[in-house]
């Protein structure tokens, strides 16, 4: 069949399909092992950089794990308060309607304490791309319920198991954004896996696109895993996500 | 110079925006201030310098709007009054954390919390100590008229960039709300974005290759660095300490008494030198300007020559710390204020005087 | 038909031993390393890497940007 | 010179654009001059005031409590501000809806029929400027010239066919002031 | 007096808190002081005591529900740490307007900005001088010990009722992380409706008939009134000042320098006064317990008696505004303590008490 | 035909159909003429003397106009805080669940400024009442924009209109709020036509049954006018309100 | 049958003259007085009284509670 | 007596609640102590520490730079802790991922193979114990006894069954220390 060629000569020889894209930086990503962070950092900067924009990206990293996010993408970028990205977003795009601009937010960051910044940038319209990653907890502050957390799902501040008479059901966020006119695309995604990883990065270009044609706010939201605040494995969190995440956040286009 | 025009001090704010060429405006509404978000809107900005206005959301949206285009290198400026400048703190904390120049307004109403919508001053130690967390300082304006509330905002802006800090303008119900005469300064032009690239492009995000990208921030997760970082903000603060105080004096040289009053309450100071005069009073009245950095060494030495400083504040009793501070024991100090959005006249301040040092 | 064949580069300094590459590919190319690397963990190895058909699967689950793809076309081949 | 003006009246019955008027003028004669008006939550039934101050030197406070001329125009602001009137200062008010007419002796009062007129002028909106009128008649703190040039300077462009009928309305005030006591 | 236990500080204070029979907590994760909603949620607190214990969506509706539930005469607290408490600054100043008792925990972090996680004291001023807007004082408690972190509690909220008014433990992430041995109070009873009613039924909104019927409000249009509130927060103020400061003091007989130092840095600045007798340097040390009212009349006296005083905290200099108001001149006052999440130890403490008085 | 009774002798003689409910205090109303708050007000009242529970009840103020409503409302009130209103009330209503506990809020208060909290209390499912009086406009302030004003609509922050790519476009919260699980109930009423007022008092009925019933939460939205905000007669902007809100902001029944 | 009918108080103390009362009487009982009331305003007052038949679409209307409504059925009748 | 000690390791090998349980031993036997950890956000790469102080004195600052004892378990940890033991002080080390062994001459170096034994005794719950036996052995601080009641306080009633292994753990590691300079 085929000739029997070492890996060492595939290396030496073979095309380079995969590296790492020049849009991350060298630093060692300061996220637990197998934390899809990780995944959803790296599209973003390879969708920025097959659109060679990197240079015209701004991107804003939330208070969350992801609070790091400017050590890791290797562009301009902008901390913002807790919950307050959109905002932020918008008192950049606004002023340079031409570049693209982008808020990177966890679901504590987007749909707890920035719930009211969030529905407004959509609201109005802001031309900028919202990646969401619904890891349904409270990564960085050591695994809190989360507006997103499962019904019955552990926490430290559910720690029997979140109840939903208590604390209410976890919250769709991206369905309700959908509503709003200003909103032209809200999608659902996941990165667990090689063909969802790539499904969600043609989503996060389609946003892109979409601001570059300035049709209004796209949001992607990327349900993932927190291995940490899960207390499993990556591949079991991974599994764990599968069955119970997605039957309460279904994959796919939920508008646009 | 331009035309004198009859305007309110929220306008003259408003459009002395406008003219100083300030690329956005965010705010939310709140009396006493919400001619300024009106003003600009009537005006339309963004035709006549392509000026952003933007009506936020909530205070906290307005603040934050405001860090991103300053941390993208823009000249941003937001208003609010005291309820919507205390939602403020966290981002205005931020902004002087991550170093980002802005100016901001806080026309003052009666506290605490709803309170009411009549003029106060005491907002003062949450502007000039500190209302965010953690060691910073704001640069503090104080105007006192109309014609002040126009001119520090090219004034703020200088300082802002200079030092690259937030700066607040620290006004009240009554300046905001009174009409004055108003000199304004021609247009200018807004930075065009290579502008902005060539001043502030080592700093701010506005797109650059991987080699020269900027990152705005304010966290440290490193102690050590986040010491160094708090340590080149206090070098900043001693060294605008040194150079940006501004006061004006009055009837200091023979005086007996000292005043010590800002903004509406100076004015209202200076018909008490008049007063004391014709009592027979010699009343001397220091009026900072800028509330941070605080005229501490002129108070100081004015006060070796006179009996006794009354602070004069519409509040319970805020700047008083500071002119103690200054004053350092050497004679009484004491306060006087109505508060609660009362407003003392010049006779109530010279009773209090003579109450506190001469009966 | 060419089958492609393919061969990966693990940085293993990088790798955090998450697995999840190990899981991803189709034809258990990787494994885990039992010695741990300068962070503790005992990063990714391809110890099947004949069997690699550089379907990138690894790479592209790989949060941390370890692995490097090489892709092999033979250019002739009996049919 | 220094003039203290205090103007109280209904929302609506044109008391902020009156004092804004006066004080332009004064600008027109290079005076020093503030307006401050009272503020509040828009409408919900309160009343409205301005203090205005002329003046040849700078003005230090814009608030007083005492004023040498009050112009009132309703009833709730002569129970407010009848008091406030220096000794040997002037009271102007409009006597409709007044049920109370002032009572001090120490103060030089007049009163000006401007609603009555204004309807005859067959314009509401004349109101204001014939009470203003009636002001200057008793102390002409501004020239005429210069009332005029304020006019033009504090209405918007738009609005400048206006002038010919607020200054008819202003003469109609000089005319009608009546002096009472 | 129960037994013994080895706690966190954090943990004690929500132990504390379920013991003090307290109705409610409301709060918002935020490193360093998570571990107060986590133990109580651990606890099941509800089950103990009825307690309600309610993560909320942010800081600020933490705030106001606590606001609610202290309107309605409910024991509640709140806790977060640097930027959440600039959040809550608007809910504060209300709380402090609308005289509401309740007990609030900031376990400081370094700020300014997103800053550090780790312990710090540079919120002074926000607590101490006014972080909210308008004039209105927070009683502070300063922990110095997880015991303390537990004891304060009982105390906060016993004058959080005497006087309603807000209460803050100004507490940082060293004392709120950090394990000792901590003996807790009994569990008191939660007050039964009945009870609140009796006690607090003429002022918090429990439900009413008409006739006497309550209304919990911050607002008043007319200045007048507004004023004469504003006067009655201040007396009340003056008689806690009065009443309830609360200090200790370490040394203080015979010592040539005074340190002043409050909370974590005072534990610290007890090694220095051993340290300093090894030197033959003789320190005392003044450490308040309540950062508002102030020690001042304490602290004067002590000033009598020493060369110098250093005002040791964890911040770039905020009390020593507060010691040298109470020093007034006497003797130098000077600060010393890292900061940014760094924390000074003992002998850099002496050693900067050597260099500001006696190198 | 029927008997010819004087005026006189039938307010005498003729039972009594109408009167102001015990309720509201006998302070006259700060709201301008015509306003609709008032009529807000009074029927949700007598909803509450209706049922007898008016000593059980706390409202909460909201800041806008109605900031003072608990100078008319004759019942135990709190004021909260811009846009806190359901926060205060979550920390009244958890510990008197058998109290009935509502807020009463304008359109920027609940819409703009406090969205965050609304949508949060709403998706926790409290169980309590939202007055939800929508006028387009902010009131109080003097007539600025809301995120519910009309495109096109002119306020004092919007003097040419409002510009929906500028601003966005008029925000549906309550259909947005009745996504939510938590949320049972989510109604549009209107109160400028007595028909209007009847049906709106049934569902602020319904709704404080709801809470008697432990349901969770309900909303209920009044489209109203602001005379002064949108610079018109009272007569006139309720025709304006018929013929440019209702289109936007269709009454009837959104959710339960 | 009976016709029923009706009578109203104005509170004319309260009334604001916003005239809203007057547009929903659906026998144009109301009409707004010429004479201001204390806070300026044209209050409402029943001008043609007789009409009113007690629907009580007045003081549902009414946003200032100024209109008290009675009403009167007839007792006997001749059919 | 004040025994001032630093263990530190990765997050994960058991380094707070060894730091725990000799605390609790401390109060045990009627000592002061103080427990202090790192502190940071959860994983994302750092080492884990705690600083354990037992004294019989009241106990001021938490926060040491320089320990009597440092009990080191990964390289990092070495790097940042070995200078900070006081001369004549103890540090005591797991050699496993050790890559440089201390170098100092002034302070008494111990190891213990604890990952070694704890996987003989196939249970890696066991590390800390062992680790902390072998540190009992060098410096016995506090009393076996009151370490088992401490033990016991420190673990959750339902983990009560696992205290006989922890205790056989802490003899392994009392044995199998080695002094090495
Ligand atoms: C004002 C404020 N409140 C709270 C925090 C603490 N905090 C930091 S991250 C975080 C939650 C992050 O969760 P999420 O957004 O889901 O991100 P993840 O870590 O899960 O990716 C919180 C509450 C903060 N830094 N600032
Ligand atoms: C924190 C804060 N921001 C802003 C304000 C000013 N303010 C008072 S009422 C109001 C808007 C009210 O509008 P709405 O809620 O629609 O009520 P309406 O008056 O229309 O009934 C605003 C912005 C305030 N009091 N507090
Ligand atoms: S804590 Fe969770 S979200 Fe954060 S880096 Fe670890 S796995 Fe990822
Ligand atoms: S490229 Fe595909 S086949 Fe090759 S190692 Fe990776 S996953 Fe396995
Ligand atoms: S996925 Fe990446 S980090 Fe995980 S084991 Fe494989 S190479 Fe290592
Ligand atoms: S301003 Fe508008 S909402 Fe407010 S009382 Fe007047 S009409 Fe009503
Ligand atoms: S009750 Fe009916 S008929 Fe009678 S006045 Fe009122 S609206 Fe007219
Ligand atoms: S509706 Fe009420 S307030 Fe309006 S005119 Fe009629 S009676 Fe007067
Ligand atoms: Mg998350
Ligand atoms: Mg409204």
């Amino acid at each position: 069949m085929s000739e029997n060629i070492t890996p060492e000569e595939i290396i030496k020889k073979g095309t380079l399909v995969f590296e790492k894209t020049k849009l991350m930086t060298d630093a060692h990503l300061s996220y637990c092992p197998g934390c899809g962070h990780g995944v959803a950092h790296r599209i973003t900067m390879e969708v920025l950089e097959e659109m060679g924009v990197g240079d015209q990206a701004i991107g804003i990293a939330p208070v969350g794990c992801s609070v790091l996010a400017y050590d890791f993408m290797n562009i301009d970028m902008q901390q913002a308060a807790h919950g307050r990205a959109p905002a932020v977003a918008t008192g950049i795009k606004r002023l340079y309607p031409e570049k693209y601009v982008f808020t990177y937010q966890g679901d504590g960051d987007l749909a707890a304490i920035g719930t009211n910044e969030t529905i407004h940038a959509c609201n109005r319209g802001e031309n900028i791309v919202i990646i969401f990653v619904n890891n349904g907890i409270y990564g960085m502050t050591g695994g809190q319920m989360a507006p997103t957390t499962l019904e019955g799902m552990v926490s430290s501040t559910s720690p029997y198991g979140r109840d939903l008479g208590m604390t209410g059901h976890p919250i769709k966020i991206t369905e309700m954004l959908a509503m709003l006119p200003g909103v032209c695309y809200a999608t659902r995604h996941a990165v667990h896996k090689p063909g969802l990883v790539r499904k969600t990065k043609k989503a996060i270009k389609k946003a892109f696109e979409n601001q570059r044609d300035k049709k209004g706010t796209s949001i992607i939201e990327i349900v993932s895993n927190c291995n940490s605040g899960w207390k499993m494995t990556p591949v079991k969190s991974n599994e764990w996500l599968e069955e119970n995440m997605l039957p309460v956040f279904p994959l796919g286009d939920i508008k646009g | 110079m331009e035309e004198i025009k009859l305007m309110k001090g929220n306008e003259a704010f408003a459009e002395a925006v406008i003219r100083e060429g300030v690329d956005a405006y965010f705010g939310y509404p709140i009396t006493p201030q919400s001619e300024v978000i009106e003003y600009l809107m009537l005006e339309e900005p963004y035709k006549r310098t392509g000026m952003v206005v933007l009506q936020a959301e909530s205070e906290i949206g307005a603040i934050h709007m405001v860090y991103g285009a300053a941390g993208a290198g823009k000249k941003a400026v937001t208003s609010s009054s005291s309820p919507g400048i205390s939602l403020k703190q966290e981002g205005i904390s931020y902004m002087a954390g991550s170093e980002l120049p802005c100016v901001m307004l806080n026309v003052v109403r009666g506290g605490p919390g709803l309170g009411t919508i009549q003029p106060s001053q005491a907002d003062y130690f949450q502007t000039v100590k500190g209302g965010g967390h953690g060691d910073y300082k704001l640069i503090v304006l104080a105007p006192a008229s109309v014609q002040e509330m126009a001119d520090f905002v090219e004034d703020g802006f200088k300082m802002a960039f200079k030092y690259r800090t937030p700066v607040m303008l620290l006004s009240d119900g009554l300046i905001g709300q009174m009409m004055e005469k108003v000199q304004l300064k021609p247009q200018k032009a807004r930075l065009s974005n290579e502008e902005i690239r060539e001043k502030y492009g080592s700093w701010a995000t506005i797109g650059h290759k991987p080699e020269e990208r900027t990152i705005i921030t304010s966290l440290e997760l490193k102690s050590e660095r986040q010491e160094k970082h708090n340590h080149k903000l206090q070098a900043k603060y001693r060294e605008i300490e040194k150079k940006e105080v501004r006061l004006e004096k009055f009837n200091c040289e023979n005086a007996d008494y000292l005043l010590v009053a800002y903004g509406s309450s100076a004015r209202i100071c200076q018909k008490t030198i008049q007063l004391g005069k014709e009592k027979g009073i010699n009343i001397g009245l220091i009026r900072p300007i800028t509330l941070w950095p605080f005229p501490s060494d002129e108070i100081n030495k004015a006060a070796d020559k006179v009996k006794g400083v009354l602070s004069v504040e519409l509040s319970a009793g805020q700047m008083v710390d500071d002119v103690r501070l200054a004053v350092n024991g050497k004679v009484p100090v004491e306060h006087y204020g109505r508060f609660g959005g009362m407003i003392h006249s010049p006779d109530e301040v010279l009773e209090a005087l003579e109450k506190n040092f001469i009966k | 038909m060419a089958k492609i064949k393919g061969a990966i580069v693990v940085d293993t300094e990088r790798c955090k031993g998450c697995n999840l590459c190990v899981v991803a590919c189709p034809t258990d190319v990787i494994a885990l390393n039992k010695l741990v690397n300068g962070k503790g963990f005992n990063p990714a190895f391809p110890e099947n890497h004949g069997a690699c058909i550089a379907c990138m699967s690894c790479s592209l689950v790989c949060p941390d940007m370890c692995i490097t793809v090489y892709r092999y076309k033979p250019q002739k081949e009996t049919v | 010179m220094t003039e203290e003006i205090i103007i109280a009246g209904f929302g609506g019955q044109g008391v902020l654009s009156m004092g804004k008027i006066l004080a332009y003028s004064g600008i027109m004669q290079d005076q020093e001059v503030s307006w401050m008006p009272s503020y509040g939550p828009e409408m919900r039934g309160g009343t409205a005031n301005v203090t205005v101050i002329l003046s040849d030197e700078k003005i230090s406070s814009p608030v007083l409590r005492n004023f040498d001329t009050a112009i009132v125009l309703n009833q709730p602001s002569m129970n407010k501000f009848e008091e406030t009137v220096k000794p040997g200062g002037i009271l102007l008010y409009d006597p409709n809806g007044i049920l109370h007419p002032p009572t001090r002796k120490d103060i030089r009062i007049y009163k000006i029929e401007g609603a009555l007129e204004a309807s005859r002028m067959k314009s509401s909106k004349t109101f204001n400027m014939i009470v203003l009128g009636a002001y200057l008649k008793i102390n002409p703190v501004v020239k005429m010239e210069n009332v005029l040039k304020g006019l033009k300077k504090s209405l918007p462009e738009r609005h400048h066919h206006l002038i010919p009928l607020n200054e008819e309305a202003i003469k109609v005030g000089l005319e009608k002031v009546e002096k009472v006591s």
